[in-house]
């Protein structure tokens, strides 16, 4: 246990150190908004109606970005290596990097997500409810980008390669993500919605861990 | 300790070595030779599971590396090309981070070790602003902390001058002296006080 | 996971004895899936009788949901092929899984169109998003990923081994993706015309599918058989019995 | 002709000519191109294959 908080500390520390690696996501979020109304409709009756899904698939992508990055540094310093033939459970490093990843993404973002709510007139029945399944939603997105990060951390195209290997697989949190907010704005019962984002969350979290780890080291042992 | 046999590689459709076997008992070194491009690395990638292209059979202790993998893993230390050095942290974090992954490092402390390879007074630098000698140390301090009987060191002495090579001689030959074995690749010509260096030429295993 | 397996595993394992095995089945499966096919394709476009709803665009039904359940099984092959790679390191299973990937996403893209052109006479509309028609698209990417990312790797043993892990993962997804795709499609439409939920079809309809559905499979294995059987080739160029084959074809 | 009265018929099916045959036709394309781009990949190795050998004998 000691040893899992020192590993999400130091990646933490690694993210405080470059700001970019919060700071990016963030603005890449935000951005995707704006474009929205600019390239549809500024209308807030329309835009009331698509907030959900609009702030939903720019949280997905600006997850999806940054997963790239999981493990990109460590691979091209050597880190990755040291950690391969360290004692230490690799399950449990993957683990810990996963966490510091969606501290630093997913859970900025649900933080964020009121002000882009705002901005795209989501009824403010909904606004709890994005913070929620945001929240609850955005682990899974973490855990299933950092598959396709360890897949491609040996490839010099990584970036593309891995939207396209993972987005299909974002579908179900996407789905049930936007659902949430959409049932909540319209003033339905989101039990059901968050059970089953916290359903999707539980799996990746049993599964996702081995295939990271077994992706990693098919990337570094070639 | 470490046993090879019948190890077996190619890469690219070329072989890099076959039938080659050797063992490593406690207070001995090993050198790997041989010309760029034979596979020294690789062997020794091999050897700390990091490549897992080849045929053949690795044990420790008298016992297949894959059934044995943790123990292992906890009393080898290996140094490659890259010192897994984080540009963004001080050396004394990084070394921090590496005795968290490697509870085996624990001998001295680390402003200790940080002195031993000359970077006293640089702990808390940002590694970015040192020089590619100096990160290297940083890697390197890494040694001094070792408590593992086996160390793997590929080209440890690259970007060191001549008194910091002669000083990671002295520790090497420490090392050996106090029971423990080590596997290596250099371009220099080795010389550990007081011990044979025994040599491995992989041209020559390739051929036979 | 040392699990002893039985000796017709090990000999499988051997791409030389694949090769040789492969090429006494082939004939067979080639003619078994060309009169199927035939036979097939004649009842269902001239015999069988018209659906009372939807008339003789029904008939689309003989290509196009064999095309479906093929582009499944075949994507569950790859991932339990994969799977047997990476386990028990079988070359002979990577290369099965390699072959099934480039198979599976052309029989997805004819299961897409044919339920996109399906869809103009029924639904009025070349593609809904129909749940089965959604989850079908998602399957394509998801070979459309596995062959990608194959594709990107130098080294054939990690690209083997990198793609079946995606396909593994892909293969839990699924389900998953499936019953989300379904839950999303049932909460956005009305209830849709469903084309595969009919009250039971008449011998005269579902005889023919059947004969389809066989046909689709035997062509999948001749097909899967002729891929590996290039694949071994290549992979094991060096190996004195292959280069004795090229010797024979010179 | 089994269901159809006239072979004008069969071709026609009812109102749905087009959409059937369509979807036939693309079927039997994709079955085609799975044959032929097997068949290409097997000449193309031997092809390579004989060239490799060809260069080997003018080395040798």
């Amino acid at each position: 246990m000691n040893f899992f908080i020192a590993a999400v500390r130091r990646d933490l520390l690694l993210a405080l150190r470059r700001r970019s690696d919060i700071v990016n996501p963030l603005a890449f979020f935000l951005m995707v908004a704006v474009m929205f109304p600019l390239a549809v409709s500024p209308e807030s009756k329309f835009l009331a109606q698509v907030a959900p899904g609009v702030i939903w698939v720019a949280a997905l992508l600006a997850c999806l970005l940054s997963a790239d990055g999981i493990f990109r540094s460590d691979f091209d310093d050597g880190s990755l290596e040291q950690m391969l033939v360290s004692p230490q459970p690799l399950v449990l490093i993957v683990l810990a990097k996963v966490l510091s990843h969606w501290i630093i993404s997913g859970f900025c973002l649900a933080l964020m997500s009121p002000l882009l709510a705002m901005m795209l007139f989501l009824p403010s029945e909904g606004l709890g409810a994005l913070v929620l399944s945001l929240l609850l939603g955005t682990p899974t997105l973490s855990l299933l980008g950092a598959i396709g990060a360890g897949l491609t951390v040996g490839l010099r195209k990584g970036g593309i390669l891995i939207s396209l290997l993972i987005l299909p697989l974002y579908i179900p949190v996407l789905i049930f993500g936007a659902g949430t907010v959409q049932a909540a704005a319209m003033g339905l019962p989101i039990a059901g919605y968050l059970a089953l984002l916290g359903a999707l969350l539980v799996l990746s979290m049993m599964l996702a861990p081995f295939a990271i780890a077994a992706a990693l080291k098919i990337s570094v042992r070639g | 300790m470490l046993e090879v046999k019948n190890l077996f590689c190619e890469r690219d459709e070329r072989v890099l070595f076959s039938h080659l076997s050797f063992g490593i008992s406690a207070g001995e070194v090993v050198q790997i030779e041989g010309q760029n491009g034979s596979g020294k690395t690789t062997l020794l990638r091999i050897l700390c599971g990091l490549n897992e292209s080849y045929q053949g059979e690795l044990f420790w202790q008298q016992k297949e590396i894959a059934e044995v993998r943790d123990d292992y893993f906890s009393q080898m230390l290996y140094v490659g090309h890259l010192a897994g050095v984080k540009s963004t942290l001080t050396a004394e974090e990084n070394l921090a981070w590496m005795q968290q992954l490697d509870p085996a490092l624990d001998k001295v402390s680390i402003a200790e070790a940080l002195k031993n390879v000359g970077l006293y007074g640089f702990e808390d630098v940002p590694c970015y602003t040192l020089s590619a000698g100096q990160q290297r140390r940083v890697g390197l301090a890494r040694l001094y902390l070792s408590t593992a009987p086996l160390w793997i060191l590929d080209e440890p002495f690259t970007a060191l001058d001549k008194k910091g090579v002669a000083e990671k001689e002295a520790l090497l030959a420490q090392h050996v002296f106090n029971g423990g074995s080590v596997i290596l690749t250099t371009h220099h010509d080795l010389n550990v006080p007081g011990h044979t260096v025994r040599r491995i030429n992989l041209n020559e295993v390739a051929r036979s | 996971m040392k699990i002893k397996l039985p000796q017709w595993f090990y000999q499988l394992a051997s791409p030389r004895w694949f090769y040789e095995f492969s090429g006494k089945l082939l004939p067979w499966f080639a003619i078994a899936a060309f009169v199927l096919l035939i036979t097939g394709s004649v009842w269902g476009l001239a015999f069988a009788p018209e659906d009372y709803q939807q008339g003789n665009s029904f008939r689309i039904i003989y290509v196009h949901v064999p095309a479906s359940i093929l582009a499944q099984s075949c994507y569950m092959l790859m991932a339990i092929a994969g799977a047997i790679g990476l386990i028990w390191k079988m070359k002979m299973a990577h290369i099965v899984a390699k072959s099934c990937a480039t198979f599976g996403a052309s029989i997805a893209v004819m299961s897409l169109a044919t339920g996109a052109i399906w869809g103009k006479p029924t639904w009025g509309a070349w593609w809904v998003w129909d749940a089965r028609l959604t989850a079908m698209l998602v399957l394509f990417f998801l070979y459309v990923g596995v062959i990608a990312l194959h594709s990107a790797f130098e080294n054939t043993q990690s690209a083997d081994k990198a793609s079946a892990v995606l396909s593994l993962v892909g293969l839990v997804n699924i389900p998953i993706i499936k019953y989300s795709v379904e839950w999303w499609n049932t909460l956005h439409q009305g209830a849709t015309f469903k084309v595969t939920e009919k009250p039971a079809m008449p011998p005269e309809m579902w005889i023919p599918l059947l004969i389809m559905v066989l046909g689709f499979y035997c062509f999948f294995a001749v097909i899967l058989m002729q891929r590996a059987r290039i694949e071994v080739l290549q992979r094991e160029k060096k190996a004195s019995w292959v280069q004795e084959i090229i010797q024979q074809s010179l | 002709m089994g269901h159809f009265a006239t072979f004008a018929d069969f071709l026609q099916m009812g109102k749905h000519g087009l959409y059937v045959w369509l979807s036939y036709g693309l079927a039997f394309a994709i079955f085609a191109y799975n044959i032929v781009s097997v068949a290409l990949a097997k000449r193309q190795f031997f092809n390579k294959a004989k060239r490799q050998a060809r260069r080997e004998q003018s080395e040798s």
